[in-house]
């Protein structure tokens, strides 16, 4: 019935005023195929039309960023010729409808972004949040994105260092599935997503096409979620990752013998923005065959091939003479490859389906001529009444509290998760999963890269500025930890309804949390992404950004910092400012109750102060470990269990023991070293108890519940 | 004393092969599986991954692969061939090892460190090792479940604990001429310290001075 | 009673792994198969002996769990 | 022609697949469920028009490449 009343532009998910534009831009109404593309490319998802505007807050500039945010990944320089590429995407609504496949292609799709700008993918990290795990969908749910995740990632032979985990209610009926990947190239190797010049071929490699995700990733991501998921099942999309190791491997073989003018992954919007934007961003246009691409299925029209979301397709662009040669190394590689368009020197996209016309549009307008709305912004009146209740434990049974904290799946160990990555490959995994930050030496350099990613939805629903602020000062400490100093941060702002005043209102804040922290630390914004709708019924979730800080260790500490070094006899400091009786957003307040009051702000000069200690530190101190989930008594008892050796800790009090402010970390050292500014003697490692003021428990029953957390969830 | 690296569709462990033996003194080489010549090297390495993307069954599309017919050759005139993990898969289903391996027993992949024993050391992997060694290697594996109905295969390596199900708590078995070698843990990933382990490095040790004693094909 | 469940991956879902069956068969000389595609078959022994409620129960646990309706359709044999 | 290959693991063969997916049905209250096994079936489309070629065709690939003789049996099924 509706079909006969909505008009296909609204079918598609255009609003009036869009359509208008594009018959203002054509000077006519628009051919199927053009709404189809304009109608993908200027979706929320696609073109940033709600965020845009607020992104250019972010810092983006510093001497060693060779590509800042607009391209697939942001690259920085990290000396010797070597550069880093990295990017952070979300799969969030497609886990939702089905979590293994959701999550597989949201690897498969972070991985193109970053292979792409000419890079080798080394290194694979996920942010995922759920409702809680007594909830039968929600563990099939978790269970079918880590399996996803996994099964990605293996086949495709990237290890996956880690991530994060959260639960809570607000992900009940949202999940958020976020992926990020780094990867390395020789500076020569660089490739740009641009068409190059006029008379280059555009080569399509990989996947054939067939009618994977119409209306799906870009529309799925770009609307509220609601029962209406159902009917938009037979979208989706499935991952085939031995396709795109062949893909990576082919590629990379097409950089190294410069065989490309420029590269472009085919992700949502596939063809539509694969031709659009390299060729709009050379200043070009193309003329596209569609009946030279090859298919999956019989009897596809224009508009479904250009939509299509098909996994594991790439669109070189070749020089003529260099086509046969980037055929061979495809026939190799034992990947399909087909011509399909010619780079044209006008602004042309000009398209063609069995012979006809079915499309003529300047290539530019598709992307450069999107909407950009600049929708109301209003600070919800709940917050002051949130921060009026803020939660005050007392003082509380230490040994009890520790190991209730220990045995929630947010705080325990995440090895269910992790074992099921393969995070050793490439031999390059100095700190794996389970410590802070990420590190991995670059071969050949002594040099080490680490990365941290963190998000904390709580924390930002009770103040998305200072919370989001935090992320970025957490990230850059765990990052320091290893011995590294933060060089780029990537984010991924995952929100509600932007069209609600609220929801943008958070955007706004979390883009300027972001931006100040990266400031005082002096590291850029190079790229990320936004996810907007995340709701279910009405329901927004919390905001919840995560931020990457990527680091650089020069030289990479000779034995850098893990959880398991510590000895009997050593002894334990705490690095960083006093702690303030807060616990606004910490996991003590979460075992008690509904969030409240207002979380302690970031300051900039103790964070810069104590990320300089920690990475000075690296390389004399066997463990450093921030404070972070759980607060210090959890610090402490991971390096225990980590150890397998107890320690006597000398300190007291519900805040000083439990208390999550920012800017502290542990360091475990052998006596008669070189006390650091900012740090206080705690206690010291020894025998097989943890021995808090007069309570204490043994390692053995703090290994039990930690190791149990998630597994024991899972069974229930 | 050349030493072949199969490589495979899906395969991605072959580099990191390369780097542990060449850091040995043996001269390993990358070959594409369209190989049917290995004319001139001392043995063969199968490195770990998902040959065709472990469609069908792990191993099994990599087995009719064209390399596979010389590296059969050498198998049969005693050269070393060694597979590890999708490599100790792949020579099962091609039939130069017995059984075959499985999902394993808690249907997860499994990456993480695992003690085993040497139980054999008349074998090309495991010619430096003493008998009774006890070793920390990473496993990293899904189908590491090996299962021998026809009960010869003779272990040479095994789990300390049973972390898949495998039969015998196999973590390696070899043929009954013991050159060819098939094991699921990766030794090549426990090569230095600052990754957790050099454990590896004397069963890579063994391989490599059995390559020495080999004549090239 | 012995039940058999075919569950077949639906024709528009992209298969992957039959697509790569399908190559290493053309490339064994195999040229005559023009496509192939992976389904899976669950048998099952069930306690009871009523054909009609043993299916009952067999369809509720390919909707609840043996089945993916996002990407699959199942099929449901009661073999005696 | 259409074809269809039923894979099955030989009953004296392990099949934790089978075992797990017994355990989750067991979890979700189907205490009636006695045994699980986990087959595959593979869904071929041949060239040609002569059921006994055809047959014959597939029984080699089987042969050669669809079933592991160590773990499995196979039948092959002519749809037409
Ligand atoms: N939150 C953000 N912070 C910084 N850069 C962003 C953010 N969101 C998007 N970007 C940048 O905008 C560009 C376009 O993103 P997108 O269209 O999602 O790329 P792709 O098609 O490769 O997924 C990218 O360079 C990305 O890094
Ligand atoms: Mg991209």
């Amino acid at each position: 019935m509706t079909t006969m009343e909505t008009p296909v532009y609204a079918q598609l998910g255009m609003t009036e005023e869009e359509y208008r534009s594009v018959v203002s831009i054509l000077g006519r109404e628009p051919r199927p195929a053009e709404l189809a593309m304009y109608s993908v490319m200027w979706s929320e998802h696609c073109s940033y039309k709600s965020s845009r505007a607020h992104l250019r807050r972010f810092p983006t500039e510093a001497p060693w960023v060779v590509v800042g945010p607009g391209e697939n990944a942001g690259v920085v320089d990290i000396g010797d010729g070597w550069l880093a590429a990295i990017r952070i995407e979300s799969h969030n609504h497609p886990s939702f409808v089905e979590p293994y496949q959701g999550a597989a292609t949201g690897v498969g799709g972070i991985l193109r972004d970053v292979f792409t700008m000419g890079a080798r993918p080394v290194a694979l990290w996920n942010q995922i949040r759920f409702g809680p795990l007594d909830q039968p969908r929600n563990r099939y749910l978790f269970n079918g994105v880590v399996g996803g995740i996994a099964g990605y990632g293996n086949a495709v032979g990237v290890p996956t260092l880690g991530g994060e985990i959260e639960f809570d209610d607000c992900y009940s009926g949202n999940p958020l599935v976020n992926v990020m990947c780094l990867g390395i190239l020789r500076k020569e190797q660089l490739v740009l997503g641009t068409a190059g010049e006029p008379g280059n071929v555009a080569v399509l490699l990989g996947a054939a096409t067939g009618r994977d995700g119409i209306g799906g990733a870009s529309v799925l991501a770009s609307a509220s979620f609601d029962e209406e998921a159902a009917t938009k099942r037979p979208s989706v999309q499935v991952g085939d990752p031995f396709e795109e190791k062949k893909l990576i491997e082919a590629c990379l073989e097409l950089y190294e013998r410069d065989l490309v003018a420029g590269i472009q992954d085919l992700g949502a919007a596939g063809l539509s923005c694969a031709t659009s934007e390299p060729a709009g961003r050379a200043g070009l246009g193309m003329d596209v065959d569609l009946d030279r691409v090859h298919l999956r299925e019989t009897g596809m029209t224009a508009p479904e091939i250009l939509m299509s979301e098909s996994q594991e397709r790439m669109l070189a662009f070749v020089r003529p003479d260099n086509v046969d040669e980037v055929l061979e190394v495809a026939e190799r590689w034992e990947i399909d490859a087909s011509v399909i368009g010619t780079v044209r020197a006008d602004d042309r996209l000009v398209v063609s389906h069995d012979g006809e016309l079915v499309a003529d549009v300047p290539a530019a307008s598709l992307a450069d001529d999107a909407p950009l709305y600049h929708r109301p912004v209003e600070r919800p009146g709940w917050l002051d009444d949130l921060w009026s209740r803020p939660f005050q434990p007392g003082e509380v049974p230490v040994i009890d509290t520790l190991l209730d904290l220990l045995r929630q799946p947010g705080v325990g160990s995440a090895a269910w998760a992790y074992e099921q990555y393969d995070h050793m490959l490439f031999l390059g995994t100095v700190v794996g999963p389970g410590h802070d930050g990420s590190l991995l030496r670059v071969a050949g350099t002594g040099k080490g890269l680490a990365v941290s990613t963190d998000g904390n939805g709580r924390l930002c629903l009770l103040d998305p500025r200072r919370g989001s602020a935090r992320l970025v000062w957490e990230a850059a400490l765990n990052v320091a930890v290893t011995g590294a100093r933060p060089l780029a941060t990537v984010d991924n702002l995952n929100l509600g309804n932007p069209e609600k005043p609220e929801v943008m209102w958070q955007l706004v804040e979390v883009v300027e949390g972001i931006s100040g922290a990266c400031e005082a630390l002096g590291i850029p914004v190079v790229g990320g992404n936004v996810s907007l709708y995340n709701e279910t019924d009405g329901a927004d979730i919390n905001p919840t950004p995560v931020v990457g800080v990527l680091g650089l260790a020069d030289p990479m500490p000779a034995l850098p910092p893990r959880l398991d070094r510590a000895e009997p006899g050593m002894e334990i400091w705490l690095i960083g400012p006093e702690p303030t009786d807060n616990f606004a957003g910490s996991h003590l307040e979460r075992l008690h109750g509904p969030a409240g009051g207002r979380p302690t702000a970031a300051d900039p000069e103790v964070g810069l102060a104590v990320i300089d200690e920690a990475v000075r530190l690296a390389h004399v101190a066997p463990v450093l470990h921030d404070v972070s989930d759980g607060g210090l008594a959890v610090t402490i008892a991971e390096i225990c269990i980590a150890s397998g050796v107890g320690a006597t800790i000398e300190l007291e009090g519900t805040a000083e023991l439990f208390g999550e402010d920012p800017h502290r970390f542990v360091a475990v050292v052998t006596p008669g070293w070189d006390p650091p500014a900012l740090g206080r003697r705690i206690g010291v490692m020894g025998g097989d108890s943890l021995r808090i003021g007069d309570e204490s428990v043994s390692v053995a029953a703090l290994a039990e519940a930690w190791r149990g957390a998630i597994p024991e969830a899972m069974r229930s | 004393m050349r030493v072949a690296v199969a490589v495979f569709p899906g395969s991605n462990c072959e580099h990191d092969v390369v780097r542990a033996l060449g850091t040995l003194g043996a001269e390993p080489e990358l070959v594409w599986h369209r190989e049917t010549d290995l004319e001139g090297f001392n043995g063969v390495v199968l490195p770990g991954g998902f040959a065709h993307g472990d469609a069908l069954r792990t191993g099994a599309i990599a087995a009719l692969s064209p390399i596979m017919e010389p590296v059969r050759r050498m198998a049969e005139s005693g050269k070393p061939v060694l597979g590890i993990c999708n490599g100790f898969q792949i020579l099962c289903e091609a039939g130069m090892l017995p059984g075959a391996l499985i999902a394993n027993r808690d249907l997860a992949f499994i990456c993480r460190f695992v003690e085993v024993e040497v139980v054999d050391t008349g074998t090309v992997l495991t010619a430096a090792a003493e008998p009774g060694q006890m070793l920390r290697i990473p496993l990293n594996s899904y189908e590491g479940n090996w299962v021998d109905p026809a009960r010869t295969g003779r272990v040479v390596v095994r789990y300390a604990d049973d972390p898949n199900g495998s039969q015998d708590r196999a973590a390696a078995v070899a043929n009954e001429a013991g050159n060819v070698v098939g094991i699921m843990p990766h030794p090549e990933r426990a090569s230095d310290p600052l990754l957790g382990s050099d454990d590896g490095l004397v069963l890579l040790e063994g391989f490599v001075r059995s390559l020495r004693a080999s004549v090239p094909a | 009673m012995k039940v058999r469940v075919t569950i077949d991956r639906r024709s528009e879902i992209a298969d992957p792994e039959g697509h790569t069956v399908m190559r290493a068969l053309h490339d064994l000389g195999f040229e005559d198969v023009q496509e192939v595609r992976m389904n899976r078959v669950i048998d099952l022994e069930i306690a009871g002996d009523d054909p009609g409620e043993v299916r009952r129960r067999v369809v509720e646990m390919c909707e609840k769990l043996l089945a993916n309706p996002v990407l699959e359709d199942f099929e449901v044999e009661i073999l005696g």
